[in-house]
């Protein structure tokens, strides 16, 4: 590995985090007015922005719509300014369309897309910054940005990453939850798990980076999920502090008006 | 650069054997002719010729001295834009501008340019509000310009090449579009600007304040002004006095282009009542 | 899908994976073996002085997929031709009167460029020209061609193969063609199919098409200068030599009259 | 009348014409369309041309660069010959990257340059393996009304007629290069290949230098590029057959008319000298 | 820029109300909407701002890189814009949807900041016909609700307030090629870039003969025409364009007015920039973000 070490003999990782720890989440919810849903997400210093236009009828190709449920589109695109070296376009290379097909068949699977035939839902998801583990802060927006507008959806769809830090002196191997960047560059293979928390189901499963051992599989998805889990009840109490809010201004407007 | 399998490839890198021109403030002497002889306000002599595309609708080729344009039209087609809601009322331009690679000092790319696009924008603004876009609704007009020498001016020669092309296509218009350009810096004003005089005026004598270079697109029966790209540093008054100025030159220019494309429309009625006797 | 249905999935690929990868390899060896002892016998002896070509070896219906298909080799140039029979055309495509027809030519390696574009063309021309394309109006019918090896002769080989692929495709053609290279020494003298290395030594080289009722020139492709009269005798020496060609289209349809 | 008929049935419209032997626009079957070479017209360029044959105009310009020779011929500059057909000279193109038609001709210019070796390559090069020059020559077809490779042939040579470098000397230790722009020598020509390009007609008439419709309705084209004595390219890439004696017909005729070209273009290069 | 649909009895409602200075949010024709203007809030780049001018939402970031100059001005650095139409503003900016509006937009900045007296980019070169610096402006347009460019223009100025600028050393330069060495971005350049020229941009929307600054998407929909000028603090045009199918009357009186009204208008808009950011690099409140 690297001259770097991923985890200090303390345990403690590059960021001062132990393995098992998320970083910080903060979101906020109908960040804008135009669409019908909007998020705004920052895990740790990985900030995503998500928007969600629909359920609206199709006018652009016909040849999309399905008659019996909706058609779910996702762009995903990460500013220029988004990495410390300037990207030159923000859209439409390989690894962008790879994360629309990958966004689009999670979310067919979690929304309840049989309630809008002929109809379609657009999400469109814009990194402001990228500090590891970019898809799962997309997914984890977009489902904000889904309760905003509000679309049925069968669970929240939390994603977490995680991945295996070599063994030091002895120790085993420890997965570690959360990637940020550095643990990313640094090459060690990467899971991502978008899950379906309260059905306990996976919906989308994606390792990436060096070969895992076939015996280390299980610890590293089992940190993944837990760690899904945990993110789950983060933007549980995120929506529910919004809705509350939502509710107190509209008494306060509907007290002003009856006055 | 990415290789372009489509064409036949040159060497990686290639540069110019001239050395860059710097700049010559001898343009500005005061009150003397300019380099080309010519005073302050007088246009450079203008050769325009219709039809010149015989497979295209309607077609102009204009000479400014050293800057040659050449404009086709082709009629109206179906909207190729792929969102067909938009079923808008009015129809639209297509314009497409290109500088040819040979056409300045330095050799151009053959792929469009951020300048040619620019210029695509600015020439489609100049003649959106000369032609009655309601008269063919969901369809487009194809207007492409390519311009085979730049020696300054070149958006306004295309601006009055591409309406005296619109004309000849016989697509229905308000009013023939002039398009004129002016250069100044100091106090010094040249109407008509060679190459030279625009690099000069866009950048400036050091010190002196007002600069710059701007282009206007002129209704003349109407008294319109239907496109004002203007780039440089300049008080608003002043340049409100320059607009109304160049206003009276662009009168004469449009009498100018109105007689040609009259006698280019006799010439075709006089060829084609002796083709009717012929067959 | 819940996650212990994930594990036993994981393990039942790996275990069918690692059979997969036995059988294949087994097969790999008998064919390398079989492939290298029947192309010593080449059909015709390789003397350059009375008109004769380089050894010819094909196979017809090489590829299942397309309609008709064969690999042509013709000394050490090797050729895979496939023509996908009348199919359904794009829009803009469309001819009402004939079919439409399409060539692609695919370099051995890189991204096909210019000049792989200019040998589609001579081989779309000559196909069209061969082929009764107003029996099958609105359709397509497309001829793809695969460089496998170029040592001299490519156009000529390409063009041959596609002529075998739509004899295997059942196309219906008024005649048949075939091509021929040959090469203009310094002293202009004609080698008729040259293979690369004398082909470097000629100043120019010479390409015809023929077809197979009269002999006429359907497709001249040159390349290098070479006087009128030199152009004249090369045309008369591939003629000749197109006879070859013509005879070996009968040898191979008499052998795979049978199964075609 | 006749524009119905030519509209409904051109096929017909074409072959009572051929019957008579003569052609819609006039001309006898080997009549040539009326030819106009224009030389350095464009000041930009190192070398410019404009031909105009019948409706067809060709513009060519040719930019020289200095660049480093390639590792397998290290004394050769290079002419690099690219044709564009843009959306402005006929609807039948869109914009774009080259289309097929574009890049086979591209292509074929490029191969008669080899051919003919009408440009010395060593005469570009300025230092062997350190500095050459290499010609970008771009053309543009501004009208498409049928035989395009003639004139873009023409226009290619014609312009490379004009073309004059200045004087460079290449100081191999400091690496810098002194440019004398007032000393600049004409660039001199081998040969003066011309192409003539005929259309067949139902394998019996051939119609010398076809217009845009009777190249669209023929059965094939052969361009034959010769330059008086030897030729470079007998270029017929399919259509129908051709028999022996024709095909020497038609390259009689090339021959004749590329010593016809050649005399317009040395009478337009004095009218620009003097 | 969404399609908004109007009715014929709501356009001559806002007409009438123009036609006394009156608009349907209670502005004056020449006022703005309430502006909201953050600083420094990319991590990765080196200097950014963010601007909310009522519903339109802008975010504007600037990155230096180490180029060669441009061969016809050695002495000089670069200049580089780049506008990102983002899905997230309307469903129409997908994919290649807002190439055209971009490429319209940098094109105008670009313009604007193209004279010497808006920005000065002899600040910029490192080493006179070497090395130069290549500031990248990029624009990323969340929401879209009317005065596009006014709301880039004002980012951009703002960012470039921002912007500190790398410490470059040469440490040794063998055959022809130089080694830079970059401080670390803690002790940036003494001085930041001369932001105080740069240019405001104003729309000026014609509604009869009247003229609306800042208008809504609903004002901009009834508008006939509309006319952009670039203003510098000292009361000088930098640029001008007439986009969109509208056409200005050429008589001087009109011009006059229009050109002076947005030469006010825009100084007015440059004091009260500068003012905001003065406060902003005064007080260093930390970068709220989208958490407000």
């Amino acid at each position: 590995m690297a001259g770097l070490q991923l985890l200090s003999e303390y345990g403690l990782r590059v960021d001062g985090r132990r393995p098992n720890e998320l970083r910080q989440i903060r979101c906020k919810m109908g960040v804008f007015s135009q669409p019908d849903g909007s998020a705004y997400l920052e895990q740790g210093n990985t900030k995503v922005l998500a928007a969600v236009y629909g359920p609206h009828e199709v006018r652009l190709n016909r040849s999309k719509t399905h008659h019996d449920r909706a058609y779910i589109n996702c762009q995903f695109s990460m500013a220029v300014f988004s990495t410390s070296e300037r990207k030159r376009r923000p859209r439409g290379d390989r690894k962008s369309q790879e994360m629309d097909m990958n966004l689009n068949q999670i979310f067919e699977s979690a929304i309840r897309t049989e309630l809008y035939p002929r109809s379609r839902i657009d999400i469109y998801l814009e990194v402001l910054q990228a500090d590891g583990s970019n898809f799962s802060a997309c997914v984890n927006a977009a489902t904000l940005a889904l309760i905003d507008a509000g679309i049925p959806l069968k669970d929240y769809v939390c994603s977490c990453t995680s991945t295996l830090a070599p063994s030091q002196g002895g120790a085993p191997p420890t997965p570690m939850v959360d990637v940020n960047h550095v643990e990313e560059t640094l090459g060690g293979p990467g899971l991502s798990m978008s899950t379906l928390p309260r059905l306990d189901s996976v919906v989308h499963l994606e390792l990436s980076g060096t070969r895992l051992h076939l015996s280390h599989i299980d610890p590293v998805a089992e940190k993944a999920a837990t760690g899904a889990a945990d993110i789950m009840a983060v933007l549980d109490k995120a929506v529910r502090g919004h809705v509350a809010q939502c509710l107190h201004a509209r008494e306060v407007s509907g007290q002003g008006a009856d006055a | 650069m990415p290789v372009d399998h489509r064409r036949i490839q040159g060497p990686e890198c290639s540069e110019d054997y001239r050395k860059p021109k710097t700049l010559d403030a001898a343009l500005l002497k005061k009150g003397s002719r300019r380099a080309d002889g010519r005073k302050c306000g007088e246009q450079r002599k203008i050769f325009l010729k219709p039809g010149v595309v015989s497979q295209a609708k309607g077609s102009a080729y204009i000479e400014l001295d050293h800057t040659k344009v050449i404009c086709s039209v082709f009629d109206p087609r179906e909207k190729a834009s792929r969102n067909l809601e938009q079923q808008t009322v009015r129809g639209e331009i297509f314009c497409e501008f290109k500088f040819a690679s040979f056409s300045g000092v330095q050799r151009r790319s053959h792929q469009q340019e951020a300048d040619d696009k620019e210029y695509s924008l600015l020439l489609k603004n100049a003649l959106e509000p000369a032609v009655c876009l309601h008269e063919f609704p969901n369809f487009q007009v194809d207007v492409q310009v390519l311009v085979l020498q730049d020696d300054g001016s070149s958006l306004a020669a295309a601006i009055t090449c591409a309406g005296l092309a619109l004309a000849d296509a016989a697509v229905p218009m308000y009013d023939l579009p002039v398009g004129l350009s002016k250069a100044f810096s100091g106090d010094t004003e040249f109407f008509d600007p060679t190459g030279a005089e625009e690099r000069m005026c866009l950048r400036g004598v050091d010190g002196e304040s007002d600069h710059g270079v701007f282009t206007i697109g002129f209704l003349p029966t109407f008294n319109q002004v239907s496109q004002l790209f203007h780039s440089g540093h300049i008080s608003s008054d002043r340049f409100g006095k320059m607009i109304s100025e160049v206003g009276t030159l662009a009168a004469e220019v449009h009498k100018a282009v109105q007689a040609i494309l009259l006698s280019a429309v006799k010439s075709s009625i006089d060829s084609s009542d002796n083709s009717k006797l012929l067959l | 899908m819940p996650r212990p249905l994930l594990h036993s999935l994981l393990s039942l690929i790996l275990n069918q994976l690692t059979r997969v990868l036995h059988a294949v390899c087994s097969v790999y060896k008998q064919n390398f073996l079989a492939m290298n002892s029947n192309s010593s016998n080449g059909t015709h002896s390789d003397d350059k002085e009375e008109c004769s070509v380089r050894p010819i070896l094909c196979e017809l219906g090489v590829i299942t997929r397309p309609d008709g298909s064969a690999i042509l080799t013709q000394g050490h140039t090797v050729v895979m031709s496939a023509v996908y029979g009348p199919s359904e055309v794009r829009m803009q495509r469309l001819q009402v009167d004939r079919a439409y027809v399409e060539t692609v030519f695919r370099p051995k390696a890189g991204v096909p460029n210019t000049s792989d574009r200019l040998r589609e063309t001579i081989i779309r021309d000559t196909c069209e020209t061969a082929m009764i394309a107003t029996l099958y109006p609105r359709t397509t019918i497309s001829v793809i061609l695969q460089e496998m090896e170029d040592s001299g002769g490519l156009l000529a080989c390409s063009i041959n193969a596609s002529c075998l692929a739509l004899m295997d495709s059942g196309v219906s053609m008024k005649f048949l063609f075939a091509a021929v290279t040959c090469g203009v020494t310094e002293d202009d003298l004609i080698i008729v199919d040259p293979d690369a290395d004398k082909l470097k030594e000629c100043k120019a080289s010479l390409t015809f098409a023929f077809d197979s009722i009269n002999k006429n020139v359907i497709a001249s492709y040159t390349s290098g200068t070479f006087p009128v009269q030199t152009y004249n005798n090369g045309l008369e020496k591939c003629r000749q030599a197109s006879d070859f060609l013509f005879d070996f289209y009968r040898d191979i349809v008499r052998k795979y009259a049978s199964t075609l | 009348m006749s524009v119905h008929i030519k509209t409904i049935h051109p096929m017909k419209y074409m072959r009572d014409f051929l019957a008579r032997n003569i052609r819609p626009d006039g001309r006898k079957l080997s009549e040539v369309r009326p030819t106009a070479i224009n030389v350095g017209s464009i000041s930009t360029a190192d070398g410019s041309a404009l031909v105009k044959i019948g409706n067809t105009v060709v513009i060519c310009g040719i930019k020289a660069e200095l660049t480093v020779p390639n590792a397998e011929n290290p004394n050769e500059g290079f002419v690099i010959p690219n044709v564009e057909l843009p959306p402005l000279c006929s609807p039948q193109f869109k914009s774009g990257p080259p289309g097929e038609t574009a890049q086979v001709s591209s292509q074929f210019l490029a191969d008669i340059l080899v051919n003919s070796k009408c440009v010395d390559l060593q005469s570009l090069c300025i230092m062997p393996d350190k500095l050459a020059w290499v010609l970008y020559c771009d053309l543009i077809c501004l009208d498409h009304d049928g035989s395009v490779l003639d004139a873009c042939v023409a226009a290619l040579v014609s312009a490379l007629c004009t073309v004059t470098l200045p004087e460079v000397k290449f100081d191999a230790i400091t690496k810098n290069k002194t440019v004398e722009l007032e000393k600049r020598r004409p660039l001199t020509l081998t040969c003066f290949p011309f192409a003539s390009t005929f259309a067949t007609f139902d394998e019996n008439s051939i119609l010398a230098d076809p217009s845009e419709e009777e190249e669209s309705l023929c059965s094939g084209t052969i361009s034959i590029v010769t330059s008086g004595d030897s030729l470079y390219s007998v270029h017929k890439p399919g259509g129908c057959q051709l028999s022996e004696n024709r095909l020497s017909e038609c390259i009689s005729k090339a021959q004749k008319r590329s010593l016809t070209l050649r005399g317009m273009v040395e009478k337009s290069m004095e009218s620009i000298k003097s | 820029m969404a399609d908004i649909l109007l009715s014929e009895a709501e356009k001559t409602f806002i007409l009438h109300g123009v036609r006394d200075n009156v608009r349907n949010d209670g502005r004056s024709c020449s006022e703005f909407r309430p502006i909201e203007l953050e600083l420094g809030l990319v991590e990765n780049a080196n200097g950014s701002a963010r601007v909310r001018l009522a519903n339109t939402d802008v975010l504007v970031a600037v990155k230096c890189e180490i180029d060669n100059p441009p061969s016809n001005f050695p002495d000089e650095g670069k200049l580089d814009f780049f506008v990102d139409c983002s899905a997230n503003a309307t469903p129409q900016f997908e994919g290649k949807g807002g190439e055209q509006l971009a490429v319209e937009l940098a094109a105008l900045m670009s313009r604007a900041y193209q004279t010497r007296e808006s920005f000065n980019l002899s600040t910029l070169s490192i080493i006179k016909g070497m090395k130069c610096w290549k500031l990248c402006i990029d624009v990323l347009i969340l929401e879209c609700g009317g005065s596009l460019i006014d709301a880039i223009s004002m980012g951009t100025k703002a960012a470039l307030a921002d912007t500190k600028i790398p410490k470059v050393s040469v440490i040794g330069s063998d055959e022809g090629t130089l080694e830079l060495e970059l401080a670390d971005e803690a002790d940036g350049r003494e001085e930041p870039l001369d932001w105080h020229h740069a240019p405001c941009l104003v729309t000026l929307n014609k509604l009869e003969d009247s003229l609306l600054v800042d208008a809504s998407a609903e004002e901009e929909a009834c508008c006939a025409a509309a006319l952009i000028v670039g203003v510098s603090p000292n009361k000088k045009i930098t640029t001008t364009s007439i986009p969109g199918h509208g056409s200005f009357l050429a008589d001087s009186k009109i011009f006059a007015r229009a050109l002076n009204l947005a030469v006010d208008v825009g100084v007015k808009l440059n004091t009260a920039l500068e003012a905001a950011i003065k406060k902003h690099q005064t007080l260093k409140p930390p970068p709220r973000g989208f958490l407000d």
